[in-house]
């Protein structure tokens, strides 16, 4: 799967360069690390010039020249257009309302796009002990909406989750507005095989396109439940070679950054 | 008033068994320097605070130094797991870790209450979350003007906070620029303050972004230069990210841990001679 | 994100009859040039919001502009009254002015509340006072884990923000230095916001103690030189005392002050005709 | 009683000579406009090199070569060692209990050290219309202590405050106590005629000494209720030609940057 393979492009190339498709230009968007901040940093590289991205470390209008590792990278601080607190970013930026579209990651999703990132097993004798919430419960909360990205798998699409660290449409229908939450909740999750939206009605991620060479029965088997598919079912348009171009110089820089010892 | 002094007569002194402990730092200036002092100083039984425990905490609750862990987010950035931290909550090594967790903005905005000698603050979250279930420091709260529910969370106070700046100045006021994070919630909210810092100049640079915490705010000033390797301080060196990758393996084997340990920490006087140590042996590269 | 426009355009576009506005600024940054737009263009019925309401709101109030106050402290520092601002409370002229009393840390949390989209903020005050029994929106919160009984005040959300600042980027961010005060949160409270700057750079000047207002935080900047005078603006220009005393006796008269205001500020077109309006008569010296 | 007299110092400068004198150096004070600036900086130019002033406006120990007009002139922030928001002056300042000394003046005071800078007459159809609140009632509440200083007189030493706008001993007794504040309240009251400090059991004030050449009946002569007078009554020690010539400069430095225009 994550091999290049005869189209010239690795599922997970395909993954990122759908998911940072979404991202319109001029977007304040809150960004995770890992696959979210590659996608967010390739929009803006390509079609998103103007987009905000903001890190949960303060920085807003960050530019990063090569992918941080972690939230905290000097290199986000570098050229931001501006760099807060802490609380000023969960409080004035993301609770008030200015984050367009929070980008998350999650080792488990479930039908109604919730999210786990804390245990598998139990919460008091995990079998696997994840990092924890860090920001994404109120990033998912309060954005406007959220996009999810991540690969598809029957571990990762579940049934039901071990742990809710995150809300997406809670039980579905209705039951995400009784929260109070001010955000819309996630409208888009994209993995390596394909897109899922939400059923407008019962919120329950649906099945909306599917990658160039992934299957329909391939996306049921990488689902926990039984996955939901729309009738007119569209196929992704594959990376431009413009597109592998910005996403492979990036991910060469980062790499280098990566090994080289910076101090 | 700050008082500038060493680091280990500003942890000796400041830093006792069963302490309230935070050690801030969002990847940069994370007070490496400081943690390490503590467990040559082999304190114990600390309750153990910081929205991102990392590496630093990874290694003290390795060596048996917290009895409790309050958090948001515990990994080795960009790497993967911490393991000692996950040895500790999976299979209680080598004691049993309690921890109370909370989300990035709970964990902020209970600093900012700590800060304002508040006994809590109140944010939009936790609702419908499993958190919520399993954290009992989180309550609901109404509105008095219009009536909606809201999430409570009680203040922070740690005993003491151990942060990582740029400059202090010879009167002790500290200067930190680049990301600053969380560092001055959770230095104002702290019985006790000390920084490491990079330098003491006769007058600050400018820095936008730039803030400075006044002299009276903090007790201890201590001067350790590279305090904060192999995290980066802004405008004095990067981060190692090699040294987080070569993390993973020594802190996944409870034997390679310790003798690292051993050898690099416990078995040097001090953080220069710590940073000799790993560099010598090439033990990180 | 921020469009650079003109002044006139900005208040004809973005402050309707009815709104609430805060124009803020700590004696530092004071808007002014904006204050004197609103005036021109006869808004009505306006809600004004600020901490130290001073000449700006005392023109405002006197020219009728305003229906109501939200306030802490209102007079003209280091001088005295702001006789129309009394005026219109003891004696209802030009018209009888609703007012809304606070203290400063009230305002201030207040306004963090709104720029933190929550309906109230909660602080140590006002217990005992007299504020609490002629204020509404005061009122006794308990905090859900230690029982303890704080104050909470409900948010600040005006309609427009308008504040004064050093310099705007080419894209709309706006820098601001020295003392800030209550800025920032006064303008992410709001659902409009209208920066005047003295000029629009290239790039920043770095001061410590410097904020960045992202241009997506704000709706219109206007570029007027010496917008903030007779305050100050921190690099560009010191305050003016002398016209801050020669304001009195203008203040002070009903007829005086009506005569003032048409030659000076409804009888120009802007705030440069204004500026050489009352140089060229020594009207302030 | 403001000319200068045979003694060579007029009484506001007894007055404000033997505010300064009250604070210890190394001292964090929070510092109103007006005669208490005046003091706090005469301290600080004399004894008190090391007290750090604080002013509303966010200033962190300021340094002004003249007297501030206001709490938010330029001359706060140019020399002071941290420049920070208001809402954290506030709250991670006052509040927080980091103020040694809150140092107010008023309109009036009654008994207990209860002030009032709102209204004269009723609030709903006031007299005279004062500024109002600022900062005093949080100093009040907040600061470990509070100096007062204000001129004696009838108008302004009253039985029943026309409105209590800053809370000193409330009614008295533990009254102070029961309102959940977590300042100690107002230990001394300096007035152009002498020294008044609370009762340690009733916080009522009593005048406990007299500045040179005042008298107990002039003292109870410009006090609107039947004052207390300690029986070990006290003389302040005049001013000092230094601290005469101190302050004179700074006054003088202060009229000529006021009338000077700055910009």
């Amino acid at each position: 799967m994550t091999g290049v393979d005869a189209r010239g492009y690795t599922a997970d190339e395909m993954m990122t360069v759908a998911a940072s498709r979404r991202l319109g230009d001029g977007t304040v968007c809150f960004v995770g690390i890992g696959i979210p901040s590659q996608a967010a940093n390739l929009a803006r590289l390509t079609h998103a010039p103007d987009s905000v991205l903001i890190y949960e470390s303060g920085t807003i209008g960050a530019k990063p020249e090569v992918l941080p590792l972690s939230i905290g990278d000097g290199e986000l601080a570098e050229h931001a257009d501006s760099v807060v607190s802490v609380p000023e970013i969960f409080n004035y930026w993301l609770q008030a309302g200015r984050v367009d579209v929070g980008f998350l990651g999650a080792a488990q999703i479930d039908r109604y796009g919730n999210l786990n990132t804390t245990v598998v097993g139990s919460y008091e004798q995990p079998k696997v002990r994840l990092p924890g919430a860090g920001g994404a419960p109120e990033i998912a909360a309060s954005a406007k909406e959220v996009f999810i990205v991540l690969r598809q798998s029957k571990r990762a699409f579940v049934e039901k989750l071990a742990f809710v660290t995150s809300v997406g449409y809670a039980e579905g229908g209705d039951s995400r507005k009784n929260l109070g939450y001010t955000g819309g909740g996630p409208t888009v999750v994209i993995t390596d095989l394909g897109v899922l939206e939400p059923d407008p009605e019962s919120g329950e991620l649906t099945l909306v396109a599917l990658h160039p060479g992934s299957t329909v029965e391939e996306a049921k088997e990488a689902t926990g439940w039984d996955l939901n598919v729309a009738g007119d079912l569209d196929t992704t348009e594959p990376p431009t070679q413009g597109e592998l171009r910005v996403l492979r110089d990036l991910e060469e820089r980062t790499a280098a950054a990566r090994k080289e010892k910076v101090g | 008033m700050a008082e500038i002094m060493g680091l280990r007569e500003a942890v000796s002194g400041l830093v006792g068994d069963g302490d309230t402990v935070a050690l801030e730092g969002f990847t940069h200036l994370i007070p490496f320097a400081a943690a390490h002092e503590i467990i040559r100083q082999e304190k114990r039984d600390l309750t153990l605070v910081r929205m991102t425990p990392d590496l630093i905490y990874d290694q003290m609750i390795g060596m048996g130094t917290a009895r409790k862990l309050i958090f948001s987010w515990g990994g080795n950035p960009g790497v993967g797991s911490l393991h000692r931290f996950r040895d500790a909550i999976e299979r209680g090594w080598p004691h049993p870790l309690e921890i109370e967790e909370h989300s990035h903005a709970g964990m902020a905005n209970r600093y900012v209450a700590g800060a304002s000698n508040l006994p809590f603050a109140v944010l939009r979250g936790y609702v419908g979350t499993d958190l919520a279930k399993v954290t009992p420091t989180i309550a609901p709260i109404t509105c008095p003007f219009t009536g909606e529910e809201l999430t409570a969370v009680p203040a922070l106070t740690p005993d003491v906070t151990m942060i990582h700046a740029q400059q202090a100045d010879r009167k002790g006021n500290v200067a930190l620029w680049g990301i600053t994070g969380i560092q001055k919630e959770a230095a104002l909210s702290a019985r006790r303050v000390i920084v490491t810092v990079e330098e003491v100049v006769d007058e600050f640079e400018q820095h936008t972004f730039g803030i400075v915490l006044p002299s009276v705010a903090i007790d201890a000033v201590a001067v350790v230069a590279r305090g904060a390797y192999p995290s980066y301080t802004h405008g004095y060196y990067g981060r190692d990210n090699a040294f987080y990758e070569a993390w993973d393996p020594i802190g996944r084997d409870r034997e390679k841990f310790g003798e690292w340990m051993e050898k690099h920490v416990l078995g040097v006087e001090d953080f220069a001679e710590h940073l000799r140590s790993i560099q010598e042996q090439g033990a990180m590269r």
